[in-house]
C-alpha cells in the first residue's frame, strides 16, 4: 500500500475517532507526568551532588563513640600530616544550632578564614566581597532559607546565639549565599572557625572532624587501612562511601515510589486492555470492510499497531514535557518535599535539568512496554476479523 | 497526513524543541560551579534536607526506636 | 580472480590452523591444581610457577606455603595459611582434607593441623599467621588460627594490627 | 531489602522482562496448540482459526524481538550504573562477576538475541510463501527461544536478588589480569599472534562469505567472535583507554570513552547475528538474502576499522605504541 495513503487514512481515522483516544492520551500523560517528575527530581539531585562531590575532600576522619561522632582532638591532625601521601589536611567545625522556640535548626559551619585558600574560595563564591570587612568583627554568611526565616522572625541584620556557657553571642549577617547553591547551602551559616567553636561549645583543642586528600586513588584502600590503625576510636570515611550513601538514599526514595507505582501501572494496564477490547469490538464492522476491500491481516495489524504507537509517542512527549516544565521550570512545588523534606526551612531551589539516556529510557520502558503489551491482544483480535463481518 | 494531525505533530515537535532549548540554554557551569565553590569553601557536601532534626537521628519520645522521618543516613550524622 | 579465491581461502585456513597449533604446542600455564595425589602426600612445589587458588597470586616462597589434598587426590596450593582457611571454608571436603604446611622454623612439610601459628609474623597476604613445628610463646593452634581468620581477627584488620604491633 | 532491588533501573528492567515474559507465555501456549494441530492442507474452519492465532504469535514475537534489543542495552547500562553501589567495582565487569549467575546471564541474553534474529529471518521467508512452508520450523525455534527465556527470567531474578552490596567485588583490572604469571589468552596465544589471527580470521570471514562456503563461514565467524573478544579486551581496549594495564570489555561503555563500547560491540554482534542467521537459513531452508551479506561485510569491517583506528590514531599522535 502507498505509504502516503496509509498515513492519510491512519490520521483521518485517528481524528475521526478522537474522542476514543483522547481519554487514553490524557490518562497516560498524567501517569507519565507523575512518574517523570519523580525520576527527574531524583536524577537532578543526584547529578548536582555528584558534581559537588568532585571537589569534596577525599577522606573524613572523626572520633566515634557508641556510633556517635564526638569532638575530635586536634592532635590527630598532626598525626595525619606525618603520613606520606596525605595532603590538604583540614579541620572542620560544624554542627546544628536549634532555634528552639520554633523548632527549627540551622547548620553552622566554621571556616578558617586565615588560610589563603579560603580567601580565594570566598572571593570566587561572592564576587566583590570586601574580605577585610567580613573578617572585622563577628560576621557570617547565611543561606537563603536561613535569611528568609530570620527576616520573618525579626532578625534583620544580626542574630543572638546562645552559647553552651550561657553567654549571648551577637553575629552580624554579612551576606546571603548565592541561590544556585541552595541545594546544599539553604540552611547554612558560614562563619569564622573560632566563632563557630564558641557557639557550638567546642574547646580550643577540638574539632568536629578532620578531612584530607589522597591524590592517587589507587592508594585509597591502603590509606583507609593505615589511618584507621592510628586510634581505636577513629573512624575514617572516604568519598566513595559518601557517594554510595547518596546513591542509596535516592534509589530508596525513587525505588519505593516505583514499587508503589506498579500498582497504578497494573491498574492502568488492565483498564487499557478492557477499553481497547471494547473500542475495537465496536470497530469490527469497519475492519471487516477493509478486509473485504482487499487488506490483508498483516496490513490491518500494521495499521492498528501504528495507531497505537502514535498514541504512545504523543502521550510520552506530552507527559515528559509537562513534567519537565513542572520540575525544572517551576521547581517542583510539593513534590520536592518528598525528596528534601519540608519540616525545617523553606527551600526555594531550581533543579539543574538532567535528561539522560537512563531516565528517558526508564520512563519509556515502564510506560510504553506495558501499554503496548496490554493493547497487543485486542489489536490482534480485531485485525483477524473476517471480511464477512462487514455484511452483518 | 491530514492537516489537523500535522498541526498536532507540529505542536509536539514545538514542545520537544522548547524543552531542548531550555535544556541547552540552562547555565550548567554557573550552577555547578557555585555549588562546587560552596563545597570548596566549607569542605563538605551537605545536602540541605529540610527535616526536623530533633527527630531525625533519635526518636525523641522512644530513643530505642529509629525515627520515622529519617532521611540522613549520610555519613555526617 | 574466481580461480584464485579457493586457493586464497585454503591458504588463510592453513595459516590460522598453523598459528593455533604452534601456540598450543608451547603453551605453558602455571600450576593451579594437581590431580591424582591419592596417597595425600606433600608434593614438591614449583616456586614462582604455582598460583594460590584463593588470591590467585604466584607463590614466591616455599616457607609458609600450603597444600590442601582432597580425598580424591586433587591438590591445591596456597601462599598464606589465611588464604587456605578462607578458601576451604565452603568446600564439602573441609573435614577430610589433608593439609600440609611448610614451616618457617624447621623448613619442612608438616600436617597443618598439628602446627603452631604465630600471630604477628610477616606472611604473603599480611594475615600474620606463620606456621611453626614447635610451640613457642604467643603461638596458637590450628583451630584457634582458623577461628581468628574467619572472625577477621588478624593483621589485615587495622585495629587488631594496632593492638598487636602497635602501628 | 536488598539495595540493588531498589535501584530504579533494576526495577524497571525486571518489570519489563516480566511483562514480556507474560506476553511470551501467551504466545507459547497458543503456538503449542497451533503446532500440534497444524495442517495447512485442511480446509476446516479450525485450521483457519489456527492460522489467525499464528498471527498473534508472530506479532508478539516481533514486539519482543524489538524490545529485547533495547533491553539488553538497558541491562548493560544499568549494570554499569550499579558499579557505584558495589565496593571495589569500577565498571560493569565487577558487577557481572558479583555472583555466579552474572556471566551466564549475559551470555544467555546474547544467545537469545541471536535466536530471535534467526527467527526473524525464518519468519520473513515464511511470510513470503503462500503455504506457510516453514511454519513448523519457526514454531520449533520459538519453543527453543521460550525455554531460553524462561531460564533467562529465572537468572534475571536470581542474579539481581543475590548481589551483596557489602561484599567487595573485584574491579576489572583484577578480573582480566587474572592469575599472575598465567596467560589469559585461548590456545596459549601471545598478543602479537592473537592479532595476526584476528586479522586472518576477518579476511577468511569476508572471503568465505563472498565465495559462498556457508559452513566454513559459520565456523569462521564463531571463531572470529571468540578471538575478537580477546583481541578487544587484551589489545585494542588498551588503546581505547590509552593505558597499557587497563584491560576491560566494560569500561569502554562509559561516558569517559564516548560510549564507544556500544558501537564496537554492537557492530560485532549485529554483524555476526545477521551473518549467522542468513547462513543458517541458507543451509536449513535453502533461502538466502544477498543484502544481508553486504550488511555483514559492512558491520564487521566497521568493527575491525574502528579497532584499528584507535591504534592508528594513538600511534600517529604519540609516535609510539603502548
Amino acid at each position: 500500500m502507498n505509504a502516503n495513503a496509509f498515513w492519510h487514512f491512519l490520521t483521518l481515522q485517528l481524528f475521526k475517532e478522537r474522542s476514543k483516544h483522547l481519554s487514553v492520551i490524557v490518562i497516560s500523560a498524567m501517569i507519565l507526568f507523575l512518574l517523570s517528575s519523580v525520576l527527574f527530581i531524583s536524577s537532578s539531585i543526584r547529578f548536582s551532588l555528584e558534581e559537588t562531590l568532585k571537589v569534596q575532600p577525599d577522606f573524613v576522619v572523626s572520633r566515634v563513640q557508641g556510633g556517635i561522632s564526638v569532638p575530635t582532638p586536634m592532635i590527630w591532625e598532626d598525626e595525619l600530616i606525618d603520613i606520606y601521601g596525605v595532603s590538604n589536611v583540614i579541620q572542620r567545625v560544624y554542627g546544628r544550632y536549634f532555634f528552639k522556640a520554633k523548632e527549627r535548626s540551622f547548620l553552622i559551619v566554621g571556616v578558617d578564614f586565615l588560610e589563603e585558600q579560603s580567601h580565594e574560595n570566598l572571593q570566587k563564591l561572592i564576587a566583590k566581597t570586601d574580605i577585610k570587612a567580613f573578617l572585622n568583627g563577628s560576621k557570617m554568611l547565611v543561606g537563603e532559607g536561613v535569611k528568609t526565616y530570620l527576616d520573618a522572625h525579626f532578625y534583620k541584620d544580626d542574630y543572638n546565639f546562645l552559647t553552651p556557657e550561657g553567654t549571648f553571642e551577637k553575629v552580624n549577617i554579612f551576606k546571603t549565599l548565592p541561590f544556585q547553591s541552595n541545594l546544599i547551602a539553604n540552611d547554612m551559616m558560614v562563619m569564622p572557625i573560632d566563632l563557630a567553636r564558641k557557639i557550638l561549645g567546642y574547646s580550643e583543642e577540638e574539632v568536629s572532624d578532620i578531612t584530607f586528600n589522597v591524590p592517587n586513588p589507587d592508594e585509597w584502600d591502603m590509606m583507609t587501612d593505615k589511618v584507621s590503625a592510628l586510634h581505636y576510636d577513629l573512624q575514617v570515611v572516604n568519598k566513595k562511601d559518601v557517594q554510595k550513601s547518596y546513591e542509596n538514599l535516592y534509589n530508596y526514595k525513587g525505588g519505593l515510589f516505583l514499587i508503589l507505582f506498579l500498582v497504578v501501572l497494573s491498574t492502568f494496564t488492565l483498564i487499557l486492555y478492557q477499553r481497547y477490547s471494547m473500542v475495537y469490538s465496536s470497530e469490527r464492522r469497519n475492519i471487516g470492510l477493509l478486509r473485504a476491500l482487499g487488506w490483508s491481516i498483516n496490513d490491518v495489524l500494521k495499521f492498528k499497531f501504528t495507531e497505537t504507537l502514535v498514541i504512545v509517542f504523543a502521550s510520552y512527549i506530552l507527559g515528559v514535557f509537562f513534567a519537565y516544565v513542572y520540575v525544572f521550570v517551576l521547581g517542583a512545588p510539593l513534590l520536592k518535599e518528598v525528596f528534601l523534606g519540608g519540616q525545617n526551612l523553606q527551600n526555594t531551589l531550581t533543579f539543574v535539568p538532567v535528561l539522560d539516556f537512563s531516565v528517558l529510557t526508564s520512563i519509556f520502558l515502564i510506560y510504553a512496554l506495558p501499554f503496548i503489551a496490554a493493547v497487543l491482544i485486542p489489536v490482534w483480535r480485531v485485525s483477524v476479523t473476517e471480511p464477512k463481518e462487514a455484511m452483518l | 497526513m491530514i492537516k489537523p494531525f500535522v498541526a498536532f505533530a507540529v505542536l509536539l515537535v514545538i514542545l520537544l524543541f522548547s524543552m531542548s532549548l531550555h535544556y541547552g540554554l540552562f547555565p550548567y557551569s554557573k550552577a555547578t560551579k557555585t555549588m562546587q565553590e560552596m563545597t570548596a569553601l566549607t569542605h563538605m557536601t551537605h545536602l540541605s534536607l529540610s527535616v526536623g532534626y530533633d527527630e531525625s537521628v533519635y526518636n525523641s519520645t522512644y530513643p530505642e526506636m529509629t525515627a520515622l522521618g529519617r532521611m540522613d543516613f549520610v555519613y555526617e550524622r | 580472480m574466481k580461480k584464485l579465491l579457493p586457493l586464497l581461502v585454503i591458504f588463510v585456513i592453513i595459516s590460522i590452523i598453523a598459528i593455533i597449533f604452534v601456540s598450543m604446542a608451547k603453551d605453558t600455564q602455571p600450576i593451579t591444581v594437581v590431580k591424582n595425589n591419592i596417597q595425600m602426600k606433600a608434593l614438591p612445589i614449583k616456586v614462582n610457577f604455582t598460583n594460590d587458588s584463593y588470591c590467585k597470586m604466584l607463590i614466591t616462597t616455599k616457607r609458609n606455603s600450603l597444600q590442601v589434598v582432597a580425598p580424591d587426590g586433587k591438590t591445591w596450593f596456597f601462599d598464606d595459611p589465611g588464604c587456605m582457611i578462607l578458601w576451604l571454608e565452603d568446600k564439602s571436603f573441609k573435614e577430610d582434607a589433608k593439609i600440609w604446611v611448610y614451616t618457617i622454623d624447621t623448613d619442612k612439610w608438616i600436617d597443618a593441623k598439628t602446627a603452631w601459628y604465630g600471630v604477628k609474623d610477616k606472611t604473603a597476604m599480611q594475615y600474620g599467621f606463620g606456621a611453626r613445628e614447635h610451640k613457642i610463646e604467643d603461638t596458637i593452634d590450628f583451630s584457634e588460627m582458623q577461628l581468628r581468620m574467619l572472625r577477621g581477627e588478624n593483621l589485615a584488620n587495622p585495629k587488631i594490627r594496632k593492638k598487636l604491633l602497635g602501628t | 531489602m536488598n539495595e540493588v532491588l531498589l535501584s530504579n533501573q533494576i526495577i524497571v528492567f525486571l518489570l519489563s522482562e516480566s511483562t514480556l515474559f507474560i506476553l511470551l507465555l501467551v504466545a507459547f501456549v497458543v503456538s503449542l496448540k497451533v503446532l500440534v494441530k497444524w495442517d495447512f492442507e485442511s480446509f476446516m474452519p479450525f485450521q483457519f482459526a489456527l492460522e489467525r492465532q499464528a498471527y498473534l504469535v508472530s506479532t508478539i514475537i516481533l514486539f519482543v524481538f524489538v524490545m529485547k534489543f533495547i533491553l539488553v542495552v538497558y541491562f548493560i547500562f544499568s549494570i554499569d550504573a550499579l558499579s557505584l553501589l558495589l565496593p571495589g567495582a569500577m565498571c560493569g565487569a565487577g558487577v557481572i562477576k558479583a555472583n555466579v549467575y552474572g556471566s551466564y546471564l549475559l551470555v544467555l541474553k546474547l544467545s537469545i538475541l541471536f535466536l530471535l534474529t534467526l527467527w526473524f529471518y525464518i519468519h520473513y521467508y515464511d511470510m513470503r510463501t503462500k503455504n506457510h512452508q516453514w511454519f513448523k520450523h519457526k514454531s520449533w525455534l520459538f519453543s527453543l527461544i521460550f525455554v531460553f527465556i524462561v531460564l533467562e527470567l529465572g537468572l534475571d531474578f536470581s542474579y539481581f536478588s543475590n548481589i551483596d552490596t557489602h561484599l567487595p567485588v573485584s574491579c576489572c583490572s583484577a578480573l582480566f589480569g587474572q592469575l599472575e604469571g598465567a596467560n589469559p589468552l585461548p590456545f596459549g596465544l601471545s598478543v602479537s599472534l592473537l592479532l595476526v589471527l584476528f586479522y586472518l580470521l576477518y579476511i577468511l570471514v569476508i572471503l568465505s562469505l563472498k565465495s559462498g562456503y556457508t559452513l566454513l563461514y559459520i565456523l569462521t565467524n564463531i571463531l572470529f567472535v571468540y578471538i575478537a573478544y580477546y583481541a578487544v579486551v587484551y589489545f585494542f581496549g588498551t588503546y581505547v583507554y590509552q593505558l597499557p594495564t587497563h584491560k576491560c570489555p566494560f569500561c569502554m561503555l562509559q561516558a569517559e570513552y564516548a560510549y564507544v563500547g556500544y558501537l564496537l560491540w554492537a557492530s560485532l554482534f549485529m554483524g555476526t547475528y545477521i551473518g549467522l542467521s542468513d547462513a543458517i537459513s541458507t543451509l536449513w531452508l535453502g533461502k538466502t538474502d544477498p543484502k544481508s551479506k553486504n550488511i555483514v561485510v559492512w558491520l564487521l569491517s566497521l568493527f575491525v576499522l574502528l579497532c584499528t583506528a584507535y591504534v592508528a590514531v594513538y600511534y600517529l599522535r604519540n609516535g609510539v605504541l603502548l
